[in-house]
């Protein structure tokens, strides 16, 4: 069909204007971290007897010994290799803990993104259904409440009630219980993993680990996504369109789903296109609370050790899936309105 | 503000309990701001070990600390910086945002493309760690933590401006002034600007909360305001390290404080969205 | 195996390579490779009040069976186990010490300069006399000689296996060992997954325990928590074996409510300071550094930073002006006295104080932040105002290393804790851990004197006037010896202190 | 009249608002035989949108039904429940909206819409529902209905829009169809295929029809009956030529004077006596000496925008001073594209604008406000509200070209704003009032008093009052006529309507996608024209029939 032909074509084109944003981020970022005045080899020369010859050789490790317009030129030349470099921190090439720990963050951030959503999108609808009612003043006085405390502080209480008190969930320590193995890797989505594997009582382990962290995220992400569902509902059952179909005597129910909402789903999309991203790179605290080995964290780790390459490695990778869903939002809203693929 | 405006958010305010709350709430919290330094029964960077961690009491209402100063000072005092920190990095942001947004929105073309492909990099980097990076290269100075949150916050004023100037760029009065001789700089500046301003409130308000969090953010991995100054985030992030040892006034004080302060923000954004929103003008 | 088979120990820290000897390899990776990998020996356990510590003065023998050192003190020789085995079956011979040994002085590795300090720099030194005799030759006697040979970098490598790893570019095959272990240690690699968590299983070849056991547990699991009330959780609970870098404050809670068991031991090899920059005015005066040291209030940091866990160095009384002792570090004649602080303010010619900054850095903040509050605050009392600065850790170690920060709270630790080895790593030469940047050449002379004394009452001697002189010149001022808080579940026994102030798992086991 | 299909018995409606109630429906009692067209008439807030709902009890959910009886088929609906209502909808009653567009929804196929009107009432499966629709599509003639049913709102006209609608309306054969405003915002001659439609439709189905309509000329063309509605009140219903030829009621009267036909004069429009102020007479203009340039010169004006849209392709004509020159044409025709040009307000692609013998077409439009020839050539905008910043009051609004260009200020300013306000009569009280406190009149006079406060020589008045009730419009055009004599104005008036473009220019300038079709004397040129394109927008004028 020449409308998927479009779509792709659009996206495709979307795709090549966002690589000077990419290239922008690379530089900044590499330039940023330069600024910081921390010497990463002093910091990993720590040992007991580290001396000047040592730090100098972490120095030389690292490239740092040349002159920065060069150490640029080198960076790029290796990321457009593929090699983001190495992780003094974890002593690993940053692709492959990137590659490692993405899966993480990805299952933690869309499973807490399925909450917020599954929960936002009926709170907004029922605010927007009787606007300045009693139930609309309640999904709003929630939604606030739930942004207002800082995740850390929420994750950690979290855990002090579900974890030590009640003992309902299991340790915050990672992805899935320590003694439960893991399935052999396909997706590195263990939910997905476990699923693969026919392993249910992993899953289930899994599954129950992945509870509060995502729960912790999706508290703070409800009050945006609610607040433009009620908003986008409100205008479109107020819209000609719905009068329209009210005139022709449809149902209710059809009316709200099929004209209403499908219609107020757009701005929803968009913000929820914004909102994965942001939670992707910010759910940095939420991993250190839970100790969930994404990449946020380990980002947060180097960036304290002054660890250059995961850092940049970690922006690099967020700036692209920035890109990348918003390509995705781009062809869904394509999808969803047909107005978008002409203009 | 005209008369009717402040009819029009009365009538708004009393259709609205929770919003004329918050903003009961506000008031008092820029009062404390104000004025909370002179009342607080202790001071709140004096230490007195021999009385640490004690729970609240009568003496200490809201308990006492590590080194055993006073928490409710420390919280009343803390108010007026981290509303500061909120107000100047909001403002910095908006006041920034705004006129490059406005412009980019009036005079679109290549100026606009080239401003957008800025503010797509800035969104595309994870911004919180945008933010710590920024603190950490330039010191976490109070300044630097307002700068860093108000840079973080740039790309959405931007847009937010962008969008709004846009729809108005081709209003028949915007014309007019140019009819009238304006230049298109003073169309912006003076006109467009002017009128955005009501759609922006919401999103300053929103963002006040937003600005507070963010700092509290940073002081939970120890790039935050210095110590032994109160501040919230700090106070709190300090406090979530006592929770497992059952010391609660330590966190949920300052926590109570901080959730009240940007609960507020949140409602009077909302609030105000309802008050300047056209359709509930008749 | 059961979970009471199975060791589950939490940090905030992480482990980063299986090659302790990386350079950046992290203190985490030490207690690792002291699972996966043996030395020739080791030190000996002792009880010191009541509590295991690692005992400096016996050096036992781990895949050495004995050794012998040559009356004039040149000649060490180590006669190796018959049935020690590497991890994949093959037995452990002297050709394998002298790969190891010659990698460790050789290789671009912590280990050189470690060795260094026990006079072990090439690879001449070593010898192989047959499959299980090797010899080490020193040029000079060198009492730390024998002692560096059990810290945690001189491991022993199965070469063969080692050697197939190498390339022309990596030699030392420093590459592979990163990620993989050749040794004949304790426990074998299962998962390793750099700076989240290790699991070992039990080598059930290894008899290098006492009366030639196995390690007790089966399995071992080394796991990053970064939160650190978590970890309190998770012990508390039940969940986590053992944990030793809980906050003071956790600890202090959890060994109140006396569940589980608790062994705090201060860490004698380390001290916490608040060191000035003897070269950076007004710090270069030795009056306004003695200012400090008797403004600062001891009891209440030590007191609401630390909860009084750990061995204050303040506080001593020293009769004629005389360090009483030639130990380091010994307590200090110093305590809170605003006015003598006045007194010397005045005599350094500031009576009215001055302003400066003081740092620490955001690894250390939940002690070292308390202890900057109050630390400000009583400065202030004496007219001295006080910035508190909170740095990223490699911000801090950047700025110590290139001597700019003025005033600053920072710890040391010795592996091989001798008077000399205080005085010649961290009061001598323009290196990062000289935090006070002392140049004084009388302490150079003595320090480097005292580093080939064999006799102990001249060494004590000298100590004693080290002591004294840097008391004088106050280049530092030693606070205390933070306890390292061990917290474990009533069941583990066998917990020791060891100088790299690691858990060895090897140690544990379980009623 | 004995079987009626509808009654409408003693309606009010009532809105609660922040001001408190607002009764917008007074009271009304309405009979409508089956097979019948009405028309409802009356100016905007009259209460005709506001009856139509409540007869659908399609009111917002701030509007109540306070009083009366909606009985259709002998039964009483105004209170009738939910159920009831949605079977009614659309198989009895169904209704059309003004802006088909926006009635339409956005993100749905034109089939599947029209496949929900019709399952609404009946089990049909899909490949039956659309069978169905496709023969809709087909009797609302539209062109090529097989591509038409997967197509979206947005890829068709507003006219094809429309009839969608009608189909939709039309789809379960209601007995009622309520068409409100059905052709406002289209093309007259959009208008005209339209409207012959839902005539020819509704006869063939024997459907009743309500027409609501702001438009007297289109009310009687299409109805046999019409009501007049003045603030929620029905103050006349008669058949149309009565209607028109003797109004009965004052307000009646009032409404069709102010109606523009091809014979009115500007002079007659306002048909209120007393408050009639005899327009000054037209001018004597001295013939210039020779070889004086006319006040504008336009010469082979084109302008392209991006992506190839060519909205003017070559344009040329004059205007002397003191002329009023009519620019005519349907949407899109490039009307509002000129008179931005001529304002310096874009910049053209191509051409020569030459003003008062000096080339003005040099100066870009972005520094056109630093020029001399600013305030001389001065614009009114078409909708009063939208040119008026909403943040400036009345006062500043007409203040702001005289402190901008003619660095005015203290008393002399004040005293030239109360002179102008007084010009266009503006009562000096509302001054300091904003826009959304002023009526459409009112905030036509602050813009046409802003425009004349520096005294320009030719005044651009692009559709100035096509957002306005007919009788304000009336008053509006008075008022442009006199100011025109009084200060020898010059105009260039942008219209789509033609009988007010004959009443108010000499001359006229037809254009049709960018391109002059015909230009000359007004009177000529619509007894007479020349080219097709003017007389098919002729003939699509509504007009009374056998109306004075
Ligand atoms: N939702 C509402 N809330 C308050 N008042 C309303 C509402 N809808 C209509 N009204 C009022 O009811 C009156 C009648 O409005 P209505 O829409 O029926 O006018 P109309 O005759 O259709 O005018 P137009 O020609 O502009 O469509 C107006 O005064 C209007 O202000
Ligand atoms: N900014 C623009 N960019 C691209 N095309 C435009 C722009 N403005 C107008 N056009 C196109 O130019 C053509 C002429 O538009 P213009 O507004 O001059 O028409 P008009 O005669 O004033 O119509 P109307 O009666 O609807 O006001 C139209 O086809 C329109 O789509
Ligand atoms: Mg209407
Ligand atoms: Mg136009």
């Amino acid at each position: 069909m020449s409308q998927v032909a479009l779509t792709a074509r659009r996206a495709g084109r979307r795709f090549l204007s966002s690589l000077p944003a990419l290239l922008g981020v690379l530089v900044f970022t590499f330039l940023l971290m330069r600024v910081l005045p921390g010497d990463p080899a002093v910091f990993f020369a720590s040992g007991p007897t580290a001396g000047k010859e040592e730090i100098e050789t972490i120095r030389k490790q690292m490239g740092l010994d040349k002159p920065m317009p060069e150490q640029l030129g080198r960076y790029l030349v290796d990321v457009a290799q593929g090699n983001l470099g190495r992780s003094l921190t974890t002593g690993q090439p940053v692709s492959a803990d990137l590659k490692e720990r993405l899966p993480a963050s990805l299952e933690l951030t869309f499973a807490a993104l399925f909450i917020a959503l599954l929960s936002a999108v009926p709170l907004g609808i029922a605010a927007a259904l009787r606007p300045g009612s009693v139930v609309d003043h309640g999904v709003r006085l929630l939604c606030a409440l739930g942004v207002c405390v800082p995740t850390f502080v929420s994750g950690l209480l979290l855990i002090y009630v579900f974890y030590y008190l009640l003992g309902y969930a299991p340790d915050p320590t990672g992805r899935v219980d320590i003694f439960t193995s893991l399935p052999p890797r396909a997706t590195g989505f263990l939910l997905i993993d476990f699923a693969l594997a026919g392993d249910f009582e992993g899953w289930r382990a899994a599954a129950s680990q992945l509870v509060l962290p995502a729960f912790t995220m999706a508290l703070f992400v409800v009050a945006p996504l609610a607040r433009i569902t009620r908003a986008a509902m409100l205008s479109s059952l107020g819209s000609d369109f719905v009068r329209t179909a009210r005139s022709i005597g449809l149902s209710r129910w059809r009316i709200i789903v099929v004209y209403a909402l499908r219609n107020a789903i757009l701005p929803v999309l968009t913000i929820t296109g914004i909102v994965f991203s942001t939670m992707l790179g910010a759910n940095v605290l939420v991993e250190k609370v839970f100790s969930w080995p994404g990449v946020a964290s380990y980002a947060l780790d180097a960036l304290l050790a002054s660890d250059y390459a995961p850092v940049q490695g970690f922006v690099l990778l967020m700036a692209f899936i920035f890109v990348l869903v918003n390509l995705v939002i781009d062809i869904l809203y394509g999808i969803a309105d047909p107005r978008i693929s002409v203009e | 503000m005209s008369t009717a405006t402040l009819r029009h958010a009365a009538f708004v305010l009393r259709g609205n309990p929770l919003t004329a709350i918050a903003a009961f709430a506000t008031g008092l919290l820029v009062l404390v701001a104000l004025f909370g330094p002179v009342l607080v029964p202790y001071d709140p960077i004096a230490s007195d070990v021999a009385h640490a961690l004690e729970a609240p009491s009568a003496a200490h209402w809201a308990g006492t600390d590590q080194l055993g100063r006073d928490v409710f000072s420390r919280l009343v005092v803390a108010a007026r910086l981290d509303l500061a920190i909120a107000a100047s990095a909001v403002v910095l942001s908006f006041a920034l945002g705004a006129v490059i947004g406005s412009i980019c929105g009036y005079a679109g073309g290549r100026l606009d493309r080239a401003v957008g492909r800025f503010v797509d990099v800035l969104m595309a980097f994870p911004l919180f760690v945008l933010a710590m990076a920024m603190v950490a290269a330039l010191g976490n100075r109070v300044e630097n933590i307002v700068i860093a949150t108000a840079i973080i916050n740039l790309p959405f004023y931007i847009r937010f401006a962008r969008a709004e100037v846009n729809v108005r760029r081709s209003a028949g009065w915007v014309e007019a002034a140019r009819a009238c001789g304006d230049s298109h700089l003073s169309v912006v500046l003076r006109f467009l600007l002017p009128n955005i301003l009501p759609a922006m409130a919401v999103q300053i308000s929103l963002n006040l909360g937003w600005a507070i969090l963010n700092a509290a953010g940073l002081s939970f991995i120890g790039l935050g305001v210095k110590p032994p100054t109160p501040e919230w985030g700090i106070m709190v992030a300090e406090g979530a390290r006592f929770i497992s040892t059952g010391k609660w006034w330590l966190v949920a004080f300052p926590g109570l404080a901080l959730m009240l302060c940007v609960l507020c923000f949140n409602l009077l954004g909302d609030g105000l969205r309802d008050i300047l929103d056209p359709r509930m003008r008749t | 195996q059961s979970r009471a088979e199975t060791l589950r120990y939490v940090t905030g820290a992480v482990v980063n390579t299986l090659d302790p000897t990386m350079p950046g390899s992290t203190r985490e990776a030490f207690a690792v490779s002291l699972s996966t990998y043996d030395r020739l020996v080791s030190f000996g356990r002792k009880q010191l009040n009541g509590k295991w510590v690692f005992d400096l003065d016996t050096v036992r023998g781990e895949l050495a069976e004995s050794y012998d050192v040559s009356p004039d003190g040149l000649k060490i020789t180590f006669h190796l186990r018959k049935d020690a085995k590497f991890q994949d079956g093959t037995p452990v011979t002297a050709e394998d010490v002298k790969w190891s040994l010659d990698r460790a002085v050789t290789a671009n590795s912590l280990a050189k300069a470690q060795l260094l300090t026990g006079s072990l720099t090439s690879p001449d030194q070593f010898k192989v006399i047959d499959p299980y005799t090797f010899e080490v030759t020193l040029p000079k006697p060198d009492k730390l000689a024998l002692p560096n040979l059990a810290t945690v970098y001189p491991v022993i490598f199965n070469s063969k296996v080692a050697k197939a790893h190498a390339t022309a570019d990596d030699p030392w095959a420093q590459n592979w060992l990163k990620e993989n272990t050749a040794g004949s240690g304790a426990f074998v690699i299962e998962t390793f997954k750099p700076a989240e968590q290790v699991i070992l299983k039990r080598n059930d070849a290894w008899n290098r325990g006492p009366a030639n056991s196995q390690a007790a547990f089966k399995r071992l699991i080394v796991q990053t928590v970064p939160e650190a009330s978590t970890r309190a959780n998770l012990v508390e609970r039940g969940d986590a074996d053992i944990v030793i870098d809980l906050q003071p404050t956790d600890a202090a809670a959890l060994e109140a409510k006396g569940k589980l068991k608790v062994i705090s031991t201060p860490q004698y090899n380390a001290i916490s300071f608040i060191s000035f920059n003897n070269k950076i005015p007004p710090f270069d005066n030795v009056n306004v550094r003695k200012a400090i040291a008797y403004a600062l209030p001891y009891d209440d940091m030590f007191k609401a930073a630390l909860f009084g866990r750990g061995f204050p160095l303040y506080g001593a009384t020293w009769t004629d002006g005389k360090a009483p002792s030639g130990g380091f570090p010994i307590p200090q004649p110093v305590k809170l006295d605003l006015a003598k602080a006045k007194e010397y303010l005045a005599a350094a010619g500031m009576p009215d104080g001055f302003s400066t900054t003081f740092s620490f850095n955001v690894g250390q903040a939940n002690v070292a932040e308390p202890m900057a509050a109050l630390l400000k605050e009583s400065l202030a009392k004496i007219g001295i105002k006080v910035e508190i600065q909170k740095l990223p850790d490699a911000q801090m170690s950047t700025l110590i290393n290139e001597k700019k920060l003025p005033f600053f709270t920072e710890n040391i630790v010795a592996w091989l804790p001798s008077m000399d080895y205080f005085y010649r790593n961290f009061y001598i030469g323009n290196i990062r851990w000289n935090y006070s940047s002392l140049d004084n050449p009388q302490i150079t002379e003595i320090a480097q004197a005292a580093r080939f004394e064999q006799d102990k009452a001249k060494y004590e001697a000298m100590g004693r006037e080290l002591n004294t002189l840097n008391f004088e010149i106050m280049p530092q001022i030693p606070i205390w010896q933070a306890s390292q808080d061990a917290v474990m579940a009533p069941s583990i026994e066998g917990y020791t202190y060891q100088f790299h102030r690691q858990v060895d798992y090897r140690d544990l086991s379980r009623k | 009249m004995t079987q009626s299909l509808l009654r409408i018995e003693d309606l009010a409606v009532t809105f609660s608002t922040r001001r408190g109630p607002v009764e917008a429906v007074k009271g009304i009692d309405l009979d409508l035989a089956p097979g019948q067209t009405l028309g409802i008439v009356g100016e905007s807030g009259s209460g005709k949108s506001v009856t139509a709902f409540a007869v659908t009890r399609l009111l917002d959910a701030a509007g109540r039904i306070t009083r009366g009886r909606v009985v259709f088929r002998g039964e009483d609906i105004s209170r009738a429940s939910h159920k009831t209502l949605q079977a009614i909808h659309g198989a009895a009653i169904s209704m059309i909206f003004q802006n088909p567009r926006a009635a339409l929804n956005p993100i749905r196929t034109v089939g599947l819409q029209l496949a929900d009107a019709l399952r609404a009432h009946r089990t049909l499966s899909d490949k039956e529902a659309r069978e169905k629709a496709l023969e809709l599509l087909k009797t609302v003639l539209i062109r090529e209905p097989e591509k038409r049913l997967d197509a979206y709102p947005h890829e068709l006209s507003g006219g094809m829009c429309q009839r969608v609608m009608i189909a939709m309306a039309i789809a379960c054969e209601p007995a009622l169809l309520i068409a409100d405003e059905p052709t406002t915002g289209l093309d007259v001659t959009t208008q005209k295929t339209v409207m012959d439609l839902i005539a020819r439709i509704t006869r063939e189905r024997q459907m009743a029809v309500i027409l609501i309509t702001h438009d007297l000329g289109l009310a009687a063309q299409y109805c046999q009956d019409v009501v007049v509605m003045e603030q929620g009140r029905i103050v006349e219903r008669a058949p149309p030529e009565m209607l028109f030829r003797a109004p009965q009621h004052a307000y009646t009267r009032r409404l069709v004077a102010a109606s523009p036909t091809p014979t009115s004069r500007v002079e007659d429009l306002v048909a209120d006596p007393e408050h009639h102020v005899p327009l000054p007479a037209e001018p004597v203009r001295v013939k210039p000496p020779a070889g004086t340039p006319p006040l504008l010169e336009v010469q082979d004006l084109v302008k392209r925008y991006d992506g190839g849209i060519t909205a003017v392709g070559g344009v040329s004509f004059s205007l002397a001073a003191g002329e009023s020159v009519g620019l005519v044409g349907e949407s899109g025709s490039g009307k509002s594209t000129i008179s931005r040009m001529i304002c310096r307000l874009i910049d053209q692609t191509e051409g020569e604008i030459v003003f008062d013998g000096r080339s003005i077409g040099g100066i870009p439009a972005r520094e056109f406000h630093r020029s001399e020839f600013r305030r001389q050539i001065q614009i009114v905008f078409q909708d009063p509200h939208d040119s008026l910043n909403p943040r400036f009051s009345a006062f500043d609004a007409i203040a702001h070209p005289l402190r901008r260009l003619d660095n005015m200020s203290g008393k002399a300013l004040r005293d030239r704003v109360l002179d102008c306000a007084e010009k266009v009569g503006l009562p000096a009280h509302l001054l300091e009032r904003f826009p959304h406190q002023l009526s459409g009149g009112q905030k036509a006079r602050v813009g046409i008093a802003r425009a004349i406060s520096v005294r320009p020589r030719l005044l651009v008045l692009d559709e100035p009052t096509a957002a306005l009730d007919v009788s304000v419009q009336a008053v509006t055009l008075q008022l442009l006529e006199r100011l025109r004599r009084e200060e020898q104005l010059a105009f260039l008036f942008v219209s789509h309507d033609l009988n007010v473009v004959r009443m108010m220019c000499a001359r006229s300038i037809v254009l049709q996608n960018g391109r002059v079709v015909e230009q000359g004397e007004s009177r000529r040129l619509f007894e007479a024209p020349e080219s097709d394109y003017t007389r098919t927008l002729l003939a699509a004028v509504p007009h009374f029939a056998g109306a004075a």
